[in-house]
């Protein structure tokens, strides 16, 4: 860890429940059986995706493993009338605010830009321009302060992310404006090849304070101090207090996508060492010692998430492309001449080509 | 009807706007207490109270963006960039957020917003402050161009573009705000993305829009009193283009001059000639010519009269034509 | 002499640009360590040191921006933007100062400095992924932008645009990259700036550049075995353009087609058919036809296919031209 | 002052010498002489170019009044070697760096957009565009790094500049490759018509702290405490002990530029209040008592402040706008055909013209 930095934990990387001052959690049996049970999900759903990448059935995919519990712990929090703003790599956060697994699948597909219905979930496609979304957060946020809402809204970054002019800009709104939002950075060490260090040399929830907000680092690893930092920091935005940086501290055990080379930039050891920090494993052993649930319970769970991974698998291979005419939709709400020509162009050229001239 | 200067009718749009629409909030830097450096937004957040008419931080990109996820919830922000020079900071979120979001959510979520630039020269400014950035605008699919040419339409197509569920880049010719003329509150003068004859005429076609539509009536007069009789077309809107309108012109004519402070080179001259070109090739008695800034940084202004297409020069390009 | 990929030829001309400058610094996103997520710098961080192959901070705007003091206190650097569509983020220092700081500085600030942009679709990518950014960057004066469309070229034109005193937009045609060519080590095939006839033809001239000369020599075939002979030219440099090239080609065939992959609207083709149209008015037996991208953003990659000018959209303009 | 958060000062309004623990300051009697004839004459040209633009001879200006110590303190703390890359109000920087009076001038009066050799005084032209200098300035810096160079850098930025994206990505590069760089603030509670608390609800100095470098608030006012405290800085940037953020605490007495009209957002109270604070006054106040000169001699500057400032007038008055071809130089450094063409485009029409052609 950076320069013998402490961050919030609640559970042990041997699945020792600890407690911590700030931040006291109860959690229902069934709340923490949930909570394993999503993240062995997602990490079967991440697994699948990634294998029908190598099948060619995708374009690209980025994986989240080793991130289980920052987005879970994260999604969990999120109340139904939050609304996030997620980047490319929140399939587990897609998963908490009800997405349809496959819907991850959708844009690495490339089938489509999108996904889901974004008013449907609340939650925002990927953003793939880094930095964007934290931006349309803010003003996402601002309405929200407009209305009088209860609500709040979270945006999710990058370590990487943290260099970007419109991450800064969007910390300077949230500070000035103390609009309800909860910057969600996962620092997973790698931005593609390069470590934290190369976007800062101290840690980044420190950022924060500098623009007059607080940031607290959590184990990204464990799930239940994920849910209590981020439930209170969305407790915070929602009562008016103002913005929050949660840096979840985790590692990016896979490649950045799967185009990605990490033997190119990282050594096992390293990879090796996160291994013994898994977030699902801790609370596997949590459960199991503590009775929560039997092993009975939990094989259950990987057989539930097998059929799941089947499923998506079907659905996936099922999604076919738009049609070339598609592309001239929704480009604008109302009517616009150019599109409607260039769309005619594309209707005539693919007449002629069924009509054989093709050559 | 009344007598208004082009900044006054603007205002007066946004204020009619904001009175129509509790959704419509004004953002940008010095728009409030100040009322923007040109004071287009004068008075309105005396009256329509901080909440609506915001003074943000300084950066453009958090300006647009922040309007991005102000349309996703439901608001119509109109931005200001305080001048042409200072919008290339908010290109990304322009280029990646506001003219794709619509299509990437499948028309979920709208980008009902509008953001306006003071643009263009001849005001006798400093560097950065008389650029004219549209063409980069308009060769980005998901927006919407426009530029006002007079007060009345400076009133009409504010509201206009305010009301429209996409998003709309306004182009303030700001060497007009000053000029006056009337505005007839009571009808709109044509629908925002039409073209519009300015003066009828028969020899030559000259397009034109925003600051530079004043500049080809001028011309015309001067060509008039040579005996040669100039047709005067305001485009307004710039993306989508009214070709329509050009077409019918130069099919009547057969000779274009498009003008604009811009760049040529690049320019939306360059679009305007090859596509009248390819839908009049037959009426052309010669090819278009275009008239505009030169392929130099805007220059200091001390020499922006020699840099900015003007009655000389127009006239030169015209009797080109005319020799072909 | 070896046959070389496009994205090996340039890695070979940065390296001997390196190996014959100290002053050159490779700056960007993963170019280092990773080589690039298109390997085009591959082993020259191991080889030329960390100190002059840098792993960048995230942040486009900070790599143009600090390239341009670096360029100040008298390096050269070449910076990689990973992807086409992320480069707004660095527009602003694009426009605002690699554009203007020579002439600002009265000639003595020398913005000798190379920005190098994986650019263009056809790759089944992402989003922002397969933008074709390079008509921005044309109606910026200022700046210079090439692309090379073969592997000689990548090595020869990625030397000469370091070598070059002013900024270069450097556009990599990244669905060629892994294409093999010759490259001649020894003799540089022309300027920089200079268009080549890629196929003499009599019927027809075919204007592209970057990954589009390809797709144009291929419609010259098809179009060959219909009894077509179609000229190609390959422009290299988009600005400035090299129009006494593509004039000579179109006083010889009396049409003109221009492709490009960036939408058709407000594109490059449109100052090529424009400017062209002027000079060759009377030369001309048909309108200059653009086949580009379509008026909307970058579809999903299922369907680029459609969106992106090919063999048939060529051959079914060069029907129409010849209808004419 | 912000939160009763505190700063160096090491001269009281009053013109109390005071001292500060870690910023001793040892000055002659000439140096001390030499800091209250800078501020006196760089005052001086800045009214007389206000005026100068008032009767129409500038297109506009950009008054330093109420700056001058900070820009004073912090260019005499510059050695010749040092870069620095100023904004547009920093005339007094410009005067201690050599650039001869009317400089400053010449992009004011539009007959240019520079206004001296960058090379000859180490002094970028202005930046207008908010943000940009500072990554150019990283960058130079970075350059001069790399060239194993002695020398520092200072990128000159304001509060409301502090929320543009540039600057922040300026700090993050700055402080991962710990550049010879000082970020010289001046916080002059103005953003045109924005109070500082528009750009954050925190003193701006704590910024630099969690981007991992030091920030630093001084008596913006107090051209002694600049001096030192810039010196320190700028003395750590040349041991290689990266950058540092000072923040000028002072107050832009007159108006945005000639075009602003303060009245419109803010009270004259504020004004009364920070003209208790006069740079110059505590500086004269000091000389006077300690003796260090007498009134004869400070009125002997005045003298010489009112020759320069005539001397000034005449320069900027003759000074002719520049041909309509000179437009066409230094487009490129290297021939361009298209210019070529436009600019023999331009001769030919101003040949018609002179040929009587003009209507
Ligand atoms: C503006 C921009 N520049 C570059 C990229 C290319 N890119 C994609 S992901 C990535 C690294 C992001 O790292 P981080 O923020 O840590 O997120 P992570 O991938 O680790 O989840 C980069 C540089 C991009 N998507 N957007
Ligand atoms: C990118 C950009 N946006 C907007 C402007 C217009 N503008 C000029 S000065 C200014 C305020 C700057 O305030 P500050 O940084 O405090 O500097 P000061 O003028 O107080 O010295 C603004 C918004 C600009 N020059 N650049
Ligand atoms: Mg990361
Ligand atoms: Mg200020």
């Amino acid at each position: 860890m950076v320069s013998g930095d402490s961050f919030v934990q609640l559970l042990t990387p041997e699945g020792e429940r600890v407690e911590h001052p700030d931040y006291a959690l109860e959690l229902a049996d069934d709340e923490v059986r949930g909570l394993y049970r999503d993240m062995v999900i997602i990490r079967r759903l991440d697994t699948e995706a990634t294998s029908l990448q190598r099948q060619g059935q995708l374009a690209l995919w980025a994986p989240l493993r080793g991130q289980e519990a920052a987005q879970i712990g994260a999604g969990r929090a999120l109340e139904p009338d939050d609304f996030a703003f997620p980047g490319y790599r929140e399939h587990g956060i897609a998963w908490c605010r009800g997405v349809p697994p496959v819907g991850c699948l959708k844009m690495f597909r490339q089938v489509t830009h999108g996904g889901w219905d974004p008013y449907e979930f609340n939650l925002a496609e990927p953003s793939i321009v880094i930095g964007n979304n934290a931006l349309n957060a803010v003003g996402y946020a601002m309405g929200v302060q407009h209305d009088g809402g209860e609500s709040a809204v979270m945006a999710l970054i990058g370590d990487g992310a943290m260099s970007q002019g419109d991450i800064n800009e969007s910390f300077v709104w949230a500070g000035v404006f103390q609009v309800p939002l909860v910057f969600l950075l996962q620092n997973n060490h790698w931005a593609i090849s390069e470590p934290t260090e190369r976007q800062s040399r101290i840690p980044l929830y420190k950022r924060a304070e500098g623009f007059g907000f607080p940031g607290v680092r959590v184990d990204g690893n464990d799930v239940f101090a994920m849910l209590a930092v981020t439930r209170s920091a969305l407790a915070r935005a929602r009562e008016g207090s103002g913005p929050t940086l949660v840096e979840a501290y985790t590692y990016r055990m896979g490649a950045h996508t799967t185009s990605d080379d990490p033997t190119r930039y990282r050594i096992d050891a390293e990879v090796e060492e996160w291994k013994l920090k898994d977030p699902i494993e801790r609370v596997r052993a949590f459960v199991v010692r503590t009775g929560v649930a039997d092993t009975a319970w939990t094989e259950s769970i990987d057989v539930e998430a097998e059929a799941l991974a089947r499923e998506v698998r079907e659905e996936a291979l099922a999604m076919t492309g738009p049609s070339p005419l598609q592309m001239f939709e929704h480009v604008y709400a109302e009517s616009h001449p150019l599109v409607d020509e260039e769309r005619a162009d594309v209707l005539a050229l693919l007449g002629a080509e069924d009509a054989g001239r093709m050559r | 009807m009344s007598e208004l200067t082009l900044a006054k009718a603007i205002n007066e749009g946004l204020r009619k706007a904001m009175e129509d629409n509790p959704k419509v909030l004004l953002m940008g830097e010095d728009i409030g207490k100040l009322g923007g450096v040109f004071r287009v937004t004068d008075g309105l957040q005396k009256d329509f109270g901080e909440a609506r008419v915001i003074d943000s931080p300084l950066g453009e990109s958090a300006i647009v963006g922040a309007s991005v996820g102000l349309a996703m919830r439901g608001y119509r922000t109109v931005s200001e960039i305080q001048f042409d020079g200072f919008v290339y900071p908010a290109f990304d979120q322009l280029v990646s957020q506001v003219a794709k979001q619509h299509s990437r959510s499948g028309g979920r979520f709208t980008m009902a917003l509008v953001v306006r630039i003071p643009f263009g020269g001849g005001i006798g400014a400093v560097e950065h402050h008389s650029e004219s950035p549209e063409a980069y605008f308009a060769h980005t699919p998901g927006l919407r161009v426009v530029s006002p040419s007079t007060p009345n339409d400076g009133y009409w197509m504010i509201r206009q573009a305010i009301e429209s569920d996409d998003p709309v880049i306004f182009l303030e010719p700001k060497c007009r705000y000053w000029e006056k003329g009337e505005v007839d509150e009571k009808r709109a003068p044509s629908s925002l993305f039409d073209a519009v004859v300015r003066r009828e005429g028969t020899d030559a076609t000259l397009v034109a829009y925003g600051p530079s539509v004043k500049t080809c009536l001028k011309a015309a007069e001067a060509a008039a009193a040579e005996g040669k009789s100039l047709e005067v077309i305001d485009l307004r809107s710039i993306s989508p283009l009214d070709a329509d309108t050009v077409a019918a012109s130069v099919e009547k004519t057969g000779r274009l001059i498009i003008t604009h402070e811009a760049p040529t080179f690049g320019g939306i001259g360059a679009e305007v000639a090859a596509r009248l070109t390819e839908r009049c090739f037959y009426s052309l008695a010669a090819p278009p010519l275009r008239v505009g800034g030169y392929h130099t940084p805007y220059p200091p202004s001390r020499v922006e009269e020699d840099y900015l297409p003007n009655i000389d020069r127009l006239l030169d390009a015209l009797d080109r034509t005319f020799e072909f």
